[in-house]
């Protein structure tokens, strides 16, 4: 007679995640530099290129991913099995912000570590080709959940060429390259202006891929919420070279 | 899915299914080669689990791999404590809507966008008790 | 004979903070509005005018104040019955990475807490008329410590005016206007490129004041670490304004 | 402050002085009216607190306040563990310089900037026992 006790969500996230070929977390310890616009608007391109695409709103207490594809709150994700994600723009489109609305939703990391339990386990992606992750900013739970509850994953690292950004993304680029194989990690410059070669040479000397630069675009507020208008700023032109090299 | 739904039709198409996949996956992966288990599983008030459907979808995932499954459903009241002021309440002394309700069934922790402490305001509470699903127990021979 | 067991250290932070007149915490959601630059900038700008200022560090995960101040971080804080926040342009600071340094400091919840608490029941401020406390974005562990532990405090949340930030600061702010007062609570617009009233607006309607605009500066990166060139950048001469309104 | 320094003199400079009035207030706060008290306090090997410093301290604020005070402090062995792949080891068993061990008295978590699991790699794991100060009890009449 033997016994076991302990959390079952963890049990299942494997199996969840069997049909999903590849798993691109979107991440930069910095805020505002562009994380969430160019985790939709990757998964958009991949989207229009073929590629069947989920993307996962892992910025818990703070989700906006919703706010840039214009998605419907008002009414719950269907239920088969689990629970599916609503296609939005040809995504399977998955937030927490189906639930708690435009609420607060003020978590202690123990919490927001539930909250991931909970959503990787019920969350039927069905068979993807990519499945991208938009994480919040700082090396908290929801950042450290991705390293450690993911089998696979390639994190797609968001800098821009400001000093206090470069300071926070070497500390990321440390710690993932600790635990990541170098190739499975890219660097993308964004809000380019000029033709500076900073992010392109932290890239360089930490040895991970570097995708490329997606220019500052001043349009691109104004789309937000908007898909199709999404789909026609220069920034998703940019943004679908980056997604051509990842295919 | 919440409420009393019927089981056999509903069974296959609520998200309980999803949370006894993960049950189901925990005993496999905690006694991989057991052909006769008793699983004793933690139903937090918080999530508001149906019993009935769980029940179901776990026998019917297990009778599937040839497994003989005694399934014990424990309830949990769900206590609430805030971590300003020190407060104690229970989730019974809550009235929700049943949007509310749904809501925090799919995702437990947003009972943090609809619930304040009655008695300082602060949302800084903790679910000391009854949250959601729990393996208390997995036993085989 | 009675019995209790608990953590001592929040039983100190009282007496850690009698003497700290006023505590400013700055906030948002949102990350790369400009919080820490802001922070530091408003420290400098009210110890300039004569008030005794501290400046705390609590973007626990991703500290980046000491970048903005140029800090030293390769010695210690003395120590005198306590840990002594260095004096930097005038200003004591506390920061996390004077024993981080600039390694990753990857961080779950409750751990996070653990240094708040850590934090405040050993740093030695001694009399002050400010204390601003530059905040992560989200809402996790740092920003429920600052409401959860301070006895008072008046928060300073920052804004921009583009949709996401707006759909943050939002929930933000009514999660603060039902724990503090409203006239205790007031918004900074920062990166101002034009009139546009939509902060202003926002502040009126969650009745919480509105201190101003701070416009953006293309010189002020070219500024961060240095405090004589922070001290000569127009975001400085906005901020001190802003400065004068809190005195 | 770490080390064998010598209490009498260094007692009123160092960080321990501190903790010490963290533990002298938390009593103060549990038994507000009581003369004679016992408190017990647990000291995590991670953080390396100066015992003869603290308990130097601690005697001496709860004189100053006219309070009796027996202090009995436990040392706690660290013991850390692996959130991603489960693996356990103990503090003693790694090496860190000077520098290291001083940033980490100030502040344990810092920890996390220094040590990995050596088994995987990961920074994601856990100070299960021995992080700091904890009060274990205070007793009075
Ligand atoms: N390439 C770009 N050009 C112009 N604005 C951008 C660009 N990328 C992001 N932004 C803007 O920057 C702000 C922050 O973007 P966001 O995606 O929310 O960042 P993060 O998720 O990293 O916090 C938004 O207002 C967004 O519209
Ligand atoms: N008023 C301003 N004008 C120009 N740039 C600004 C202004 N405020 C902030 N910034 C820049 O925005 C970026 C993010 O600022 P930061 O203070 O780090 O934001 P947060 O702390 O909210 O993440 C930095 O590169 C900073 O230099
Ligand atoms: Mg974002
Ligand atoms: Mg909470
Ligand atoms: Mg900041
Ligand atoms: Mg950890
Ligand atoms: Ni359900
Ligand atoms: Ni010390
Ligand atoms: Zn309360
Ligand atoms: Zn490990």
């Amino acid at each position: 007679m033997m016994v076991a006790q302990g959390d079952p969500r963890l049990a299942v996230i494997g199996r969840r995640l069997a049909r999903v070929a590849r798993v691109v977390p979107v991440m930069s310890s910095k805020g505002g530099v562009g994380k969430t616009l160019l985790s939709c608007l990757l998964a958009l391109a991949l989207s229009e290129r073929g590629a069947r695409v989920g993307l996962l709103d892992l910025d818990v207490t703070n989700p906006t991913a919703h706010v840039v594809l214009g998605a419907d709150l008002s009414k719950f994700p269907e239920e088969d099995r689990g629970v599916v994600p609503p296609l939005i723009g040809g995504v399977k489109f998955m937030s927490v912000a189906y639930y708690s609305g435009e609420n607060p939703l003020p978590l202690r990391g123990w919490e927001i570590d539930n909250v991931v339990r909970e959503v990787l386990a019920v969350t039927i992606w069905g068979d993807l080709d990519f499945l991208v992750i938009d994480t919040p900013p700082g090396i908290g739970d929801e950042v450290l959940d991705v390293l450690s509850y993911f089998p696979k994953h390639e994190p797609l690292v968001v800098a821009t060429p400001s000093p206090l950004t470069v300071t926070s993304v070497r500390r990321l680029l440390k710690l993932l390259t600790e635990a990541v194989k170098g190739e499975l990690i890219r660097v993308v410059e964004n809000m380019a202006r000029d033709n500076s070669s900073i992010i392109a040479d932290l890239a360089r000397k930490f040895r991970v891929g570097f995708l490329g630069k997606v220019r500052f675009d001043e349009g691109v507020d104004r789309a937000v919420g908007d898909i199709d208008a999404l789909r026609e700023s220069r920034m998703y032109r940019d943004v679908s070279m980056i997604a051509e090299k990842l295919l | 899915m919440r409420g009393d739904a019927k089981y056999s039709g509903v069974a296959r198409v609520v998200h309980e299914w999803a949370l006894a996949e993960a049950i189901a996956d925990y005993v496999f992966k905690t006694a991989p080669s057991a052909k006769r288990v008793r699983v004793t599983v933690r139903l937090g008030e918080l999530q508001a689990v149906d019993e009935g459907i769980l029940e179901f979808a776990l026998r019917e995932i297990m009778k599937s791999e040839g497994i003989e499954c005694e399934v014990v459903l424990k309830r949990e009241d769900c206590v609430l404590k805030c971590r300003k002021c020190g407060y104690e309440w229970l989730l019974k002394e809550v009235e929700f809507g049943e949007e509310v309700r749904e809501a925090i069934h799919f995702v437990p922790e947003v009972v943090h966008s609809y619930l304040k402490c009655p008695k300082c305001g602060s949302r800084d509470f903790e679910v000391i008790k009854g949250r959601g699903v729990w393996v208390e127990e997995v036993s085989w021979e």
